[in-house]
């Protein structure tokens, strides 16, 4: 996926002949699945059919999967919009060179999922748009993952998905893992550490690519709404049963930027780690 | 007493008999809605009002009349063999 | 004998009649519950009883062949919940015609949870219960979070996982 | 990190939705539904051939033996294997045909010497359900000295509207092989095949919380030998194509805390053979631990165009038989059953009495049957 993925599960020797290749598979198999790269993934067979009249029709997983990026658009008031992708071509990192409010303009009419037609389990796109489950397949992934190693009969172990973790449980002695929170100024660095026996701990952060013209800061998180990367916080940090949810309210609280992200945050009860942009 | 439970079968092959089949047939495919709810289901659900509540009696039963008389069919239950004689 | 071909016609014409549309609850709705206890119909139980709570509300019957496993299991998650200190408990409906096939039920399989009798079926009408059993899951607003239908022991684990979701 | 014991609603939208994920909750072994075993034994007496005829051959009363064992085995939550088990013994002297004896009354002739055989079926179903539908996939054999039948079949089950309704469609095929034991003096065939199709619809109708109805339509095509090798001078058509209606209806009646069931059948097919049966049931509640099932079933049938009571010999009978069941008669069963009920098990007996006698205005086929069974057996669930 991308990122460096860590597996640490405690196995019997049974369990350790089985489950590391199963769950790699699993990881595999979810990546193929959902790929942008892949020409025969789910997400290019959609993205292709684009424009062309023509509806697709998705399997129940798929299915479910655009039902819940439904429900996080309508509830972030169309912040969480998994058709959001396109503005990463306009915004090229390397060059420094910030696009034109013309070109902005014209991506943002390529976006908005509300434009998608989406009768489960039809789906149905405009010319040129598309979609991106990558906002949050690798969090489900994790879930996916630690749902097959219980399954399995583990019971202590974490998952670590590219900073996308799920806790199966403690560690042998009943330790909780110490999970540490990056400093956004010294990425090798961690700032924080969080403490899980089981659960889902997720990150969103706006430091892993930027690029700075005329001193100014602009990170890899895009606004669907405006085009322009998000200001105002540098990480945002949540722990939560799953790591889909963790994942995906870390999105929107990053993408609410401050100071009503913190609020909208701090309103679900949930644990949470937020470091402001300087 | 047998002879009063005899059948009279002129009236059994008249035509009125499977008119009434299909009519039955094409009501029942009429009836769109429900009206009887889900939790007022207790007396259907009870084991004597099931269409065959012993099968594996039925299955015998239904055995009996398929090697010994004319005409079989109409019945869930399954099984095959002769019973030619 | 020969009478029962039209009087089987008669019935479906009637049937037909009197066929209406059913209602249906939508996540985020609320309608409190008031019934008696099944057990003791002078004393009335409500869902605002429990309104610092996530209550999980169960429509069931005695005659209901799943739910001779969920009621023993919901007892034995309810009482894990009580354990790990979680603001969770079960209203039972029972909805059957006769209460005392519900009392016989209890003493077979009992449970520790309180108990409620809908003789006139007023709330699965209102809820737009689908199947036996059907159990809705109330946040502590008393608005419906969380609607399932039927029963498999699997269901368990889903359900513990989505009070430990909503009670952080 | 601080908790907040609170709850919000996007956050509550957002956890039951990803609760439609298949990857986000357990999949959790299911505790399997109990696994149920049956018994019955069955023991089937016919009547000796009416004293009123004169009989040649043995008159040895026919009698069947027969054990039957089913398993009912849950597979995960979704699924359920069947096993059926059958073994019978058969005995006694068959009726061979008939022909016109003295004074012209028609006189029975009856295989010579006792048979005795055997038969066992083996069969396996496999229902997969989900919410509104169902699947089953069947198969078994039966084996007789003389007689082996492979068979299948295919049911799919479809509930509407709140369960209400259900639609359910079947398809059965049978591969029948013949292998007559040869016997002095008669000349059989050697091997010969019988198959058969046979494909149903139906559907069911919840009337009000107390009263149910079916309606049932199956065509069935059976090819091949269908002539009996064990009957005198008997040549039927190799194809009979068969349509049958059906229709069933439940009551409860609350008051009496009983059941009454109604069955009817309506049968014909290319021979002309016609049929209709009655079934009526009424199953009696005692408290919840017994039940008291007396029932009654009446069958009428119009012979075969090609029956009759002897053979005539002439040139122009391309077919022939004098089988007693494709000739014009009457039957009526009575029935008894009980039925107890213990806490894991339950003992079932049933006793019944089955006369046929031929239709008014016809020559009455000597070789129809009139038999008493009986069956006992016990159910027991396995928690």
């Amino acid at each position: 996926m991308g990122s460096p993925c860590k597996l640490h599960l405690y196995l019997t020797q049974k369990q350790a002949n089985t489950v590391p290749q199963a769950a790699l598979d699993c990881v595999f198999a979810l990546e193929k699945k959902y790929s942008r790269y892949q020409s025969d993934s789910i997400t290019s067979i959609i993205n292709r059919s684009a424009g062309s009249g023509q509806c697709v029709r998705v399997d129940s997983e798929t299915a479910a999967l655009l039902d819940y990026a439904n429900d996080a658009f309508e509830q972030s008031d169309g912040l969480f919009d998994i058709t959001s992708g396109v503005l990463r071509k306009i915004w090229d990192f390397k060059s420094g060179i910030l696009p034109s409010q013309e070109t902005i303009n014209q991506t943002l009419t390529l976006i908005g999922w509300q434009k998608i037609r989406w009768h489960n389990p039809y789906i149905e796109l405009p010319e040129d748009m598309e979609l991106d489950f990558g906002g949050y397949v690798k969090e489900y992934a994790a879930d996916t993952l630690a749902t097959f190693c219980m399954d399995n009969g583990v019971t202590h172990g974490l998952i670590d998905l590219g900073g996308d973790i799920r806790v199966i449980g403690p560690h042998l002695d009943g330790k909780p893992w110490k999970i540490g929170i990056r400093n956004p100024d010294n990425p090798e660095k961690a700032l924080a550490h969080v403490e899980s026996t089981g659960g889902g701990v997720a990150t969103s952060g706006n430091y892993e690519r930027c690029m700075v013209v005329d001193g100014h800061r602009y990170g890899h998180v895009f606004n669907p709404l405006t085009g322009w990367p998000v200001q105002g916080l540098a990480s945002v940090t949540v722990q939560a049963e799953h790591c889909l949810i963790a994942g995906t309210l870390s999105t929107i609280t990053m993408l609410k930027g401050r100071p009503g992200g913190g609020e909208w945050l701090q309103d679900m009860g949930l644990p949470n780690l937020i470091i402001e942009e300087p | 007493m047998r002879c009063c439970l005899k059948i009279r079968s002129e009236y059994f092959f008249s035509i009125r008999f499977y008119g009434g089949v299909i009519i039955l047939l094409s009501l029942s495919g009429l009836t769109g809605c429900a009206s009887v709810e889900p939790w007022e289901k207790g007396m259907l659900a009870k084991p004597e009002m099931g269409w065959t509540p012993d099968p594996i009696e039925a299955a015998m039963e239904s055995h009996i009349f398929f090697s010994k008389e004319g005409s079989s069919g109409g019945n869930v239950s399954g099984g095959g063999g002769c019973g030619c004689n | 004998m020969h009478h029962t071909i039209p009087v089987c016609i008669l019935i479906l014409i009637v049937f037909i009649v009197l066929s209406a549309p059913a209602n249906s609850a939508k996540i985020g709705d609320s309608y409190p519950i008031t019934l008696p206890s099944l057990f003791d119909s002078k004393k009335n139980i409500s869902s605002n009883d429990f309104k610092e709570k996530v209550l999980y509300v169960d429509f069931w019957a005695s005659w209901c062949i799943p739910c001779r496993k969920s009621l023993p299991q919901l007892n034995e998650l309810r009482e894990r919940l009580k354990r790990n200190g979680k603001d969770f408990e079960i209203l039972a409906i029972n909805l059957d015609s006769d209460p005392n096939e519900a009392i016989a039920f209890l003493n077979k399989y009992p449970v520790d949870y309180p108990v409620v009798y809908d003789a006139e079926g007023k709330y699965p009408k209102l809820y737009g219960v689908k199947g036996m059993p059907t159990s809705y899951i109330l946040d502590l607003q008393g608005k419906i979070r969380y609607v399932h239908s039927g029963f498999r022991s699997s269901d368990i684990k889903k359900i513990e996982a989505l009070v430990h979701e909503m009670l952080p | 990190m601080a908790k907040k014991r609170h709850q919000n609603a996007a956050l509550l939208t957002l956890v039951t939705s990803a609760f439609s994920l298949p990857g986000i909750s357990a999949k959790a072994e299911g505790v399997p539904d109990s696994t149920s075993v049956k018994y019955r034994y069955t023991s089937y007496v016919e009547d000796n051939a009416p004293e009123r005829f004169t009989v040649e051959g043995d008159l040895g009363r026919y009698k069947i033996q027969a054990n039957q064992i089913q398993l009912v085995q849950p597979v995960g939550e979704r699924a359920s294997i069947t096993f059926d088990y059958l073994s019978e013994t058969m005995s006694g002297a068959s009726p061979w045909g008939v022909k016109q004896g003295a004074d012209n009354q028609p006189e029975l002739i009856m295989s010579g010497a006792s048979i005795k055989e055997e038969r066992q079926d083996v069969a396996v179903r496999l229902k997969v359900y989900d919410k509104e539908s169902s699947v089953s996939f069947m198969g078994g054999h039966s084996t007789e000295n003389d007689y082996k039948a492979v068979y299948g079949g295919l049911e799919n089950e479809l509930h509407f509207n709140q369960k209400n309704t259900t639609v359910k469609s079947g398809l059965k095929v049978s591969i029948d092989r013949i292998n007559p034991t040869q016997e002095e003096g008669q000349s059989r065939v050697s091997e010969e095949e019988k198959n058969s199709t046979s494909y149903s619809i139906g559907l069911a109708q919840v009337l009000n919380p107390s009263a149910i109805v079916q309606v049932g339509l199956e065509y069935a095509q059976l090819s091949g030998y269908l002539t009996d090798p064990y009957k005198l001078q008997d040549s039927r058509p190799d194809i009979r194509k068969q349509t049958i209606a059906s229709l069933g209806y439940r009551q409860f009646i609350t008051s009496t805390d009983s059941a009454f069931h109604l069955d009817y059948r309506s049968y014909t097919d290319d021979w002309k053979v016609k049929s209709h049966t009655i079934n009526v049931a009424w199953y009696q509640n005692f408290g919840s631990r017994h039940v008291i099932v007396p029932s009654i079933r009446l069958y009428s049938q119009k012979k075969a165009k090609f029956y009759g009571v002897y053979f005539e010999g002439g040139e122009a009978t391309e077919y022939f038989s004098s089988d007693y069941r494709l000739s014009s008669y009457e039957a009526m069963s009575y029935k008894l059953k009980y039925i107890k009920y213990f806490d894991t098990w339950s003992f079932t007996v049933a006793g019944e009495r089955y006369e046929s006698e031929g239709s008014s205005g016809e020559i009455e086929n000597p070789a129809l049957v009139s038999f008493t069974r009986w069956t006992v057996g016990f159910d027991i669930k396995f928690d």
